[in-house]
C-alpha cells in the first residue's frame, strides 16, 4: 500500500488536527512519518485543500482565498471582538495569568461576556491557581487555540521585538 | 469648541483610560520609548476636562487616571526634594512608558492575531469527518474479586432472614369460580334477574391487567356454568358460535325464593 | 479563481454532500457543475480519498481498500449486570443448580434477561436435569467461565467458608 494514500486518507477522514505519532503508527515501521506527510502536503499546495501543521498535529482545511466563495455556503461564527482578542493576545504571551493580571496589562476590567466568549470558543483553559491569598485561578490557552490561528506552537507567536519593529520610528523633528 | 464633540466621541471608542493614553501617545508620532509624558499627560488631562464639560458623569477609572496624571504633572514640572517617601516622577514616568509600551504590544499581538486565517472564519476544516474507529464490545469485563465480591452479596441477601416464596401468578380456579356463581346467582343479583339470561361474563371476578390471569378467570367461570348446568341449579344458552354465553338460575325457578 | 480548487473546497468542508446544484451556484455561470465534479473526482481517482456521488449528492470517502487498514478496533469490554454477575457466582458456587436454587440463594428472582446474558456470553450450561417434578435443568459454570475469571479449575475458587464468616450477633451496648 502507497504511505501517501494511507496518510492522506488518515488525515483526511479527521476534523482535528493528527499528531504525527499516530501517522506513523499506520506506517510500516521503516517508513519515515514526517517525510511522507511533507510530500503529501506538497502535493496538495495551492490546491482548493491543503494539508497544514498545526497544534502539534496535521489537518487539511481550505486554502484561505477560496473562503470568500465558501462563506456563501458554509456558516460562519461570529469573529471575537477586539476586547476578546486582546485579553487572548494576553494570555498567549503572559500565560499563566490571572484575571487581574490581564486586566492590568489591558488597563481594563474583562467583562464577562468577554471571559465567557473565550471560554465557550475553547480558546483558553484554567491551568491551575496562583498560590497568593485568595488563590486566583491561571488561564492559558488551549490546543483549539492554535488550531484557531493556524500555529503548530506556542512558539509560531512572532517574538515580541518583530510585533514592534514594524512601525518605523519617526525621527524627532 | 469644535474639539468637544470629537473628544467625546473618541472616549466612547477607547477601552479605558490606558487605551486612551496609547492612542494619544500614537499620536505623538514617535518612538514610544522616547514620547514625551508630559505632552502626553497634557493631552490626556485636555480630553476628560472636554468630556467632563459635556457630560458630568464618567466613569470612575478614568477621573483615578487623570487626577494621577496631574499629580505625575505636578512632580515633573516641581521634582521633589533630595531623600523624600515618594517615589522619583521620573522612575513613575518611566513605568507609566513601559505600561503603554505592554498595551502597544498585546493590541499589535492582537491585530497579528486577528490577521491570521482562522478556522472556521477564513479557512474550513472537514466537515463531516469520518470515524475510523471500531468499538469491541465482546469482551466482558469481569474478574473474580468481582465474582467473590457477587456471591457475598447474592448470600448475603439471601439469608437476610426474608423467607424467600416464588411468586406464582394469582390464577382464579374452577372451584372458586363455582364458589361465586353459585353465590351470586342465589344473591341479590340473582333474585334481582329473577328466571332472565345473563351474560356469564358479569360473573367474572375483578382481575388486574394480566391477559393470563383474565383468560384464567373465563376459563373457570365458564367450566363453573357447565358444572352448575350439569348439576341441574343452572341453564347454558349460546346463541350463536362465538356469541355470548348465557347463564340462567334454577334455583330461583325452583321456588327458593330467599328466606 | 480555478473551479477545481473551489469544488473541492466545498465539498471538504459541507458537512452534508453537495448536490450538483449547490455547486452550480458557487460556480460562475457560464462554468458546468458536472464537468468540474467529474474533473475533480478524476484528480482523486485512485489517492487515499475519493469524491463519490452518493444519493443526495457528492461527498469526499476514505477510498475502500484503504479503510480497513486505518480502521482501529478498540476493546470495549462489557460489564455484566449485577444480577448478572451474583447468578453467576451462586451457579459457580452450588452447580449444578436448578433456577429455583439459585433464585432461593439470591433471594431473588431470576430474570429470563439475565438468564439469556449468562448463556450468551458461554458461562453457563444445562449439565442435564434433576429428577424432580417438573425435571427442572440444571446449571453449571462452563470452561469459558473459568478462563475469563483465569482459574484452572472449579477447585480454585476461593473456598466458601473462607468468604463468609458467621456473621456474629450484634453486641448490644
Amino acid at each position: 500500500m502507497d504511505p501517501e494514500r494511507l496518510v492522506e486518507a488518515l488525515v483526511f477522514a479527521s476534523a482535528e488536527p493528527v499528531p504525527a505519532a499516530a501517522v506513523a503508527r499506520v506506517l510500516p515501521g521503516d517508513v519515515d512519518a514526517d517525510a511522507v506527510l511533507v510530500a503529501v502536503q506538497a502535493r496538495y499546495a495551492g490546491r482548493g485543500v491543503e494539508l497544514v501543521q498545526v497544534a502539534d498535529g496535521w489537518q487539511f482545511r481550505t486554502a484561505p482565498d477560496v473562503a470568500p466563495l465558501l462563506l456563501q455556503v458554509v456558516p460562519r461564527p461570529r469573529r471575537l471582538p477586539r476586547a476578546a482578542m486582546e485579553a487572548l493576545a494576553v494570555v498567549a504571551y503572559h500565560q499563566p495569568a490571572t484575571r487581574t493580571e490581564i486586566e492590568a496589562v489591558r488597563g481594563a476590567t474583562l467583562s464577562q461576556a468577554t471571559m465567557d466568549a473565550l471560554l465557550e470558543a475553547g480558546l483558553i483553559e484554567p491551568k491551575g491557581r496562583r498560590e497568593t491569598p485568595g488563590r486566583p485561578t491561571l488561564w492559558g490557552t488551549t490546543d483549539a487555540f492554535l488550531a484557531q490561528f493556524g500555529l503548530r506552537s506556542l512558539r509560531d507567536l512572532p517574538r515580541r521585538d518583530d510585533l514592534l519593529v514594524e512601525r518605523q520610528p519617526t525621527p524627532l523633528v | 469648541m469644535s474639539d468637544e464633540p470629537r473628544a467625546l466621541l473618541k472616549l466612547d471608542g477607547f477601552e479605558g483610560p490606558m487605551d486612551l493614553l496609547l492612542d494619544l501617545a500614537r499620536g505623538q508620532r514617535v518612538d514610544l520609548a522616547r514620547i514625551s509624558i508630559l505632552d502626553l499627560v497634557e493631552q490626556y488631562l485636555a480630553v476628560v476636562d472636554q468630556a467632563l464639560r459635556v457630560r458630568l458623569e464618567l466613569a470612575a477609572d478614568w477621573l483615578v487616571m487623570a487626577a494621577w496624571l496631574a499629580w505625575l504633572k505636578s512632580r515633573l514640572l516641581a521634582p521633589a526634594p533630595e531623600g523624600a517617601a515618594e517615589p522619583e516622577a521620573v522612575e513613575v514616568a518611566e513605568a507609566l512608558a513601559a505600561r503603554l509600551d505592554a498595551l502597544e504590544h498585546v493590541q499589535r499581538a492582537a491585530r497579528w492575531l486577528g490577521a491570521r486565517p482562522q478556522l472556521g472564519q477564513e479557512v474550513f476544516p472537514r466537515g463531516c469527518p469520518e470515524d475510523l474507529v471500531e468499538m469491541d464490545r465482546s469482551g466482558l469485563a469481569a474478574d473474580l474479586p468481582q465474582l467473590v465480591r457477587a456471591y457475598m452479596a447474592a448470600v448475603r441477601r439471601g439469608s437476610s432472614g426474608q423467607a424467600y416464596v416464588p411468586p406464582s401468578p394469582r390464577l382464579w380456579t374452577v372451584a372458586e369460580a363455582t364458589a361465586r356463581l353459585t353465590r351470586m346467582l342465589g344473591g341479590p343479583l340473582g333474585r334481582t334477574l329473577g328466571a332472565g339470561w345473563v351474560a356469564l361474563e358479569r360473573f367474572l371476578p375483578h382481575v388486574a391487567g394480566d391477559p393470563a390471569q383474565r383468560r384464567a378467570a373465563l376459563a373457570s367461570t365458564l367450566l363453573a356454568g357447565l358444572e352448575l348446568a350439569r348439576s341441574g341449579h343452572a341453564d347454558l344458552r349460546q346463541d350463536a358460535p362465538f356469541g355470548p354465553v348465557l347463564v340462567r338460575s334454577v334455583l330461583v325457578q325452583g321456588g327458593q325464593d330467599g328466606p
